[in-house]
């Protein structure tokens, strides 16, 4: 992909996000700060490359530990999402 | 279109198909992501978003490790796995009043591994596919790469800041250096030429500046700020990470981490917007610190009259909410403080069997984050449709007889529809003096509450005052509730 | 980012960096068309949001000229001179009554222009950059071109129809052909397997015998649709004209075709959507045809049984709405068609005048097209901020003393929320019942509405018909108040 | 650009188009009818290289002819946008 259509992605995306982010509604806002903690953590993709690639040691240990970081993040967003979002609850009729 | 997608792969040789369908994978990752992020635009269908997200993140990190050769996989999965246990073990183990703290925690931890990425790539770029043949970065990616590691390491310090603070291990007060604007902009500038002067050398001295100048930075900024704004700070590193993500997914190519970083960068700005407006606080003079020293220190209550105000008691409030025919719930930050939501709901339930009608009055920016209340009633397992939005219970005050406010105060204050001088003045604000008797529960006639001013419901006639924490005050009207009802 | 982008584009040599910055433009006005469409979300934004369109245009058409030498730049000016002149004199002329089928009309030159430029980079390619050097053009190229031109000819034969439908020049009632349902299915698969088929031969036979088969399924697919659903025809084709716009954009891997055809393409999904969604029918059933064939036969009435009604006259009317406090128009079809929307708003100013609060009620799909009140209320200088929306003023009607339906009629039948068996059952609406009075304007106790069915509202002890044209009726109550009031 | 770029710049520009004329408030969807087949237009783009190409003369005509067709629209579209929008006024005061 070239730089312009890489370029023209993220403009787009970020008008996504901006209508996305409005139509969340207010009751649901401390869970969507945990989640997108979590998916902020896609960084792991880059991790992971620098971790699989051989070459330079001190590279890939950066990238092992930004593998644990990441993961933590990955885990523990999601899972304290869902346990957030299992609390919210309907009324029984 | 799939299809011709599917010939325009199948026409490429094998190398290329593999990529093609990585890059439709992400893309397919990157789109979960927004739909994880819409499901919340409902409780019904949130966790079925939530699902999505975590479908998205395995179909990234599936991706990934099969297009790249793993010189030690056992490393690698090893790795995934400790960090799973740890986030996994954190996860269940919050309380939901800790919320604000775990999530600054997280956010550090999304900073430093942007951090330890950008860091990899340097040393080892060709890895990444961001060099020539002979070593040299490429221009683009020097930029990409130097924007990633300062607002990673922007969002590493101030994160841990910003945990420390909101955790109680450093003082919430403001720590205001001397000439600490001048040595802001100082560094900042500093970054920023070093980031200019990277495009022309990549000696590893420019890199590594930068890097400590903006774990620096990050530290310069948040420190002057005061513990009660940390939730606009926390929401603002928020959008940084996004950003940070974002800068990497254009070194990487990586439509995934493009379209995660615009999701994350807009839902943070939005957040820090939505909390300054409720405030009405410009994002700047939050930025800028110095306000709102203390969450309950009660320093900026200036000039006190002694006005007369009603006291009331436990049995009083039982009494005056069970012959009531509506009854509002108006919970704030001491509600959240004092852990009241379990007793509140008890109280409520009585009242329901009573015959009351009971609701529950959210202002957007009650408590110490977007949507704080929410998330405490829900754990108290109060039904989310009783739980209403400003907007859409304000014209119920009226109509009325008790509002309850326990643990709230700036939300309820009418000063920020009549007095221009107030530093509330704009704010939108529930109207609980328009109903027929409010109750506000609360500590002391002297504490204030976020934005320290007096209120003047307070000394309202139909007002009567609970002075006791919140969640023994509930304790007691639960108590005088069952009493009575025998 | 956009000093990267500098960067790199500067590094590139000449050529290379005229096309970054073609393709920057087109993003450009991409986006400038994104907040076209955005600043339609209130009235107070939406001509600055149709600037940004105007602007957006603008940009991919200079940028085009810039980017490609014209061979002859007099015949290609004058083209848009002549298209300019057409199109502004049609705009200004159009009444505002006859959008539907000014909007049909636009919709063919649409198709009918995707159609063209489909054929001309089939008989072009070089030009278009889209075949190699031996002539052969691309597999996904022939696929989008195929694609391009069949919703295109879809979109052109449709639209006249539908035109000619809404225009009264053919008869509205639904053509049903024998067997059209094999020779659709027939029709539509021959046209997918020659588009398949397409990729390999690209033989003039094939792809002029695709251009053919889709002109034929235009018209086919429209004809069997009775004239009162064509506005969910004019959306569907307009979704439709968007994604040939779409299909284009990837043949020339043109951003703004691409996000342009993307915004076209779900508003008219949407707005098919919402007209279904309200009218309680499904989509496919309106596709299918044959239903709502006539506006105003009336042939549905079904068994009348003889109710008794109380008639009114100007006068009665006159007297009642000058007496109340509240008053509340709905207006429908009838009053479009009546054009009474001048007189009705001169009979708002006097009541207002006596002091009586009138506000209008618009249910979603009043009239024929989404939105055809409101823009027709806009002519009659009706102040935006009197016109609600159902949600907003629905339960208003239980507290207001006389609710003024002119020429609508399914919009406030209550069957649809008490008889499972009635056709709009399920569809939202107007509570007019519920107010103290209500007034009933239209022709005759016979005709009925879109929908064919009786309107239990006019046999109701508190409804008063006054029967005669809408725009008869309004000036003689505006010649009744004037007269009472001296 | 490539294919895929392309392609997720589409699948983007579908969410963006979905949220926004989820934006677009009822009352205007009139003139949302009128805009979106003004801007739809912009396979003028399209019709101008054909018509700017030389090689063959029926190509070029094909584009010329399509010009033609475009700017009806594209004129057509925006000034009846414009003359509805104008209608719209907010009560005086
Ligand atoms: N939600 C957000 O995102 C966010 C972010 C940043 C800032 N803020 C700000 O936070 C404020 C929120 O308003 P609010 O009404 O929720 O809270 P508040 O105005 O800060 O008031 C809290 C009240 O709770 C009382 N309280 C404290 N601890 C208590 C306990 N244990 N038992 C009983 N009462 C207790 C305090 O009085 P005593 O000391 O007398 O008990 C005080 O009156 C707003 O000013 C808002 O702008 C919110
Ligand atoms: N808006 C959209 O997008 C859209 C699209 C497709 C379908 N529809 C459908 O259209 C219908 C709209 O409902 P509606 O209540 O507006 O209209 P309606 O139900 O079609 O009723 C129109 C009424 O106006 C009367 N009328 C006709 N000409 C008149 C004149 N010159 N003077 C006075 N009265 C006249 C008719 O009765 P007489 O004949 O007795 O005068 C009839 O009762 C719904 O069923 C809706 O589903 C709407």
């Amino acid at each position: 992909m070239d730089f312009i259509a890489i370029f023209s992605i993220f403009i787009l995306a970020c008008f996504v996000g901006y209508f996305v982010v409005w139509s969340v509604t207010p009751a649901l806002h401390t869970p969507l700060m945990s989640v997108t903690n979590a998916i902020s953590s896609v960084i792991i993709v880059g991790a992971l490359i620098a971790s699989a690639a051989a070459g330079s040691p001190v590279s890939k240990w950066l990238g092992l530990a930004a593998v644990v970081m990441a993961s933590v993040n990955i885990f523990g967003g999601f899972a304290v999402t869902e346990r957030m979002l299992a609390m919210y609850k309907k009324k029984e009729r | 279109m799939s299809f011709s997608l599917l010939l325009s792969a199948g026409a490429a040789g094998d190398a290329t198909s593999a990529q093609t369908w990585a890059a439709v994978a992400y893309l397919v990752a990157g789109v979960f992501f927004i739909l994880a992020l819409r499901g919340l635009s409902s409780p019904a269908s949130s966790r079925r978003g939530n699902r999505f997200g975590m479908a998205g993140m395995a179909i990234a990190v599936v991706t990934t490790l099969l297009t790249h050769e793993l010189a030690n996989p056992v490393e690698v999965l090893g790795a995934i796995a400790i960090g799973a246990v740890i986030g996994i073990v954190m996860a269940r183990k919050i309380a939901m009043t800790a919320m604000p703290q775990l999530v600054a925690a997280f956010h550090s931890l999304v900073g430093l591994a942007a951090v330890a990425v950008a860091a990899a790539a340097f040393l080892n770029p060709g890895a990444f596919g961001i060099a020539d043949e002979a070593g040299q970065i490429f221009t683009v990616s020097r930029i990409e790469m130097g924007l990633g590691i300062a607002i990673g390491a922007i969002t590493f310090s101030g994160s841990v800041i910003a945990f420390l603070k909101l955790n109680g291990n450093m003082s919430g007060a403001p720590i205001m250096l001397p000439l600490r604007h001048v040595i802001n902009l100082g560094t900042l500038a500093g970054i920023i030429g070093l980031v200019a002067y990277f495009t022309t050398d990549q000696s590893p001295w420019v890199f590594w500046t930068v890097t400590g100048l903006s774990f620096l930075i990050g530290f310069l900024l948040i420190i002057p700020i005061g513990g009660a704004d940390m939730p606009v700070v926390v929401s603002m590193l928020n959008s940084y990470s996004g950003w940070a993500a974002a800068a990497m997914g254009f070194t990487l190519h990586n439509t995934a981490m493009i379209i995660t970083g615009a999701l994350v960068g807009a839902s943070g700005a939005i957040l820090s917007y939505i909390m300054c407006r409720a405030m009405n606080r410009s994002f700047i003079s939050v930025i800028a610190g110095g306000f709102g020293a203390d969450d309950s220190s009660g320093a900026g209550g200036g000039a006190k009259e002694q006005r007369p105000w009603k006291p009331g008691s436990a049995d009083d409030a039982a009494f005056l909410m069970s012959q009531a025919e509506n009854v509002i719930i108006v919970p704030g930050y001491g509600m959240a403080v004092a852990q009241a939501q379990h007793a509140l709901r008890e109280m409520a339930d009585l009242l329901k069997k009573e015959g009351v009608n009971v609701k529950y009055a959210i202002h957007p920016v009650a408590g110490r984050m977007p949507g704080h209340m929410n998330v405490l009633l829900a754990e108290a397992n109060v039904p989310y449709d009783e739980v209403f939005e400003l907007e859409d219970i304000n014209n119920e005050f009226a109509q009325c007889d008790v509002a309850f406010v326990i643990g709230a105060n700036d939300v309820t204050n009418p000063a920020a529809k009549t007095d221009k001088t107030s530093p509330i003045y704009g704010m939108p604000i529930l109207d609980v003096e328009k109903a027929k008797t409010v109750l506000f529960v609360k500590r002391s006639m002297g504490g204030v509450g976020y934005a320290g001013v007096d209120n003047d419901v307070f000394y309202m006639d139909q007002t009567m005052m609970l002075l006791g924490d919140a969640k023994k005050m509930a304790d007691d009207i639960v108590k005088a509730l069952n009493g009575g009802g025998h």
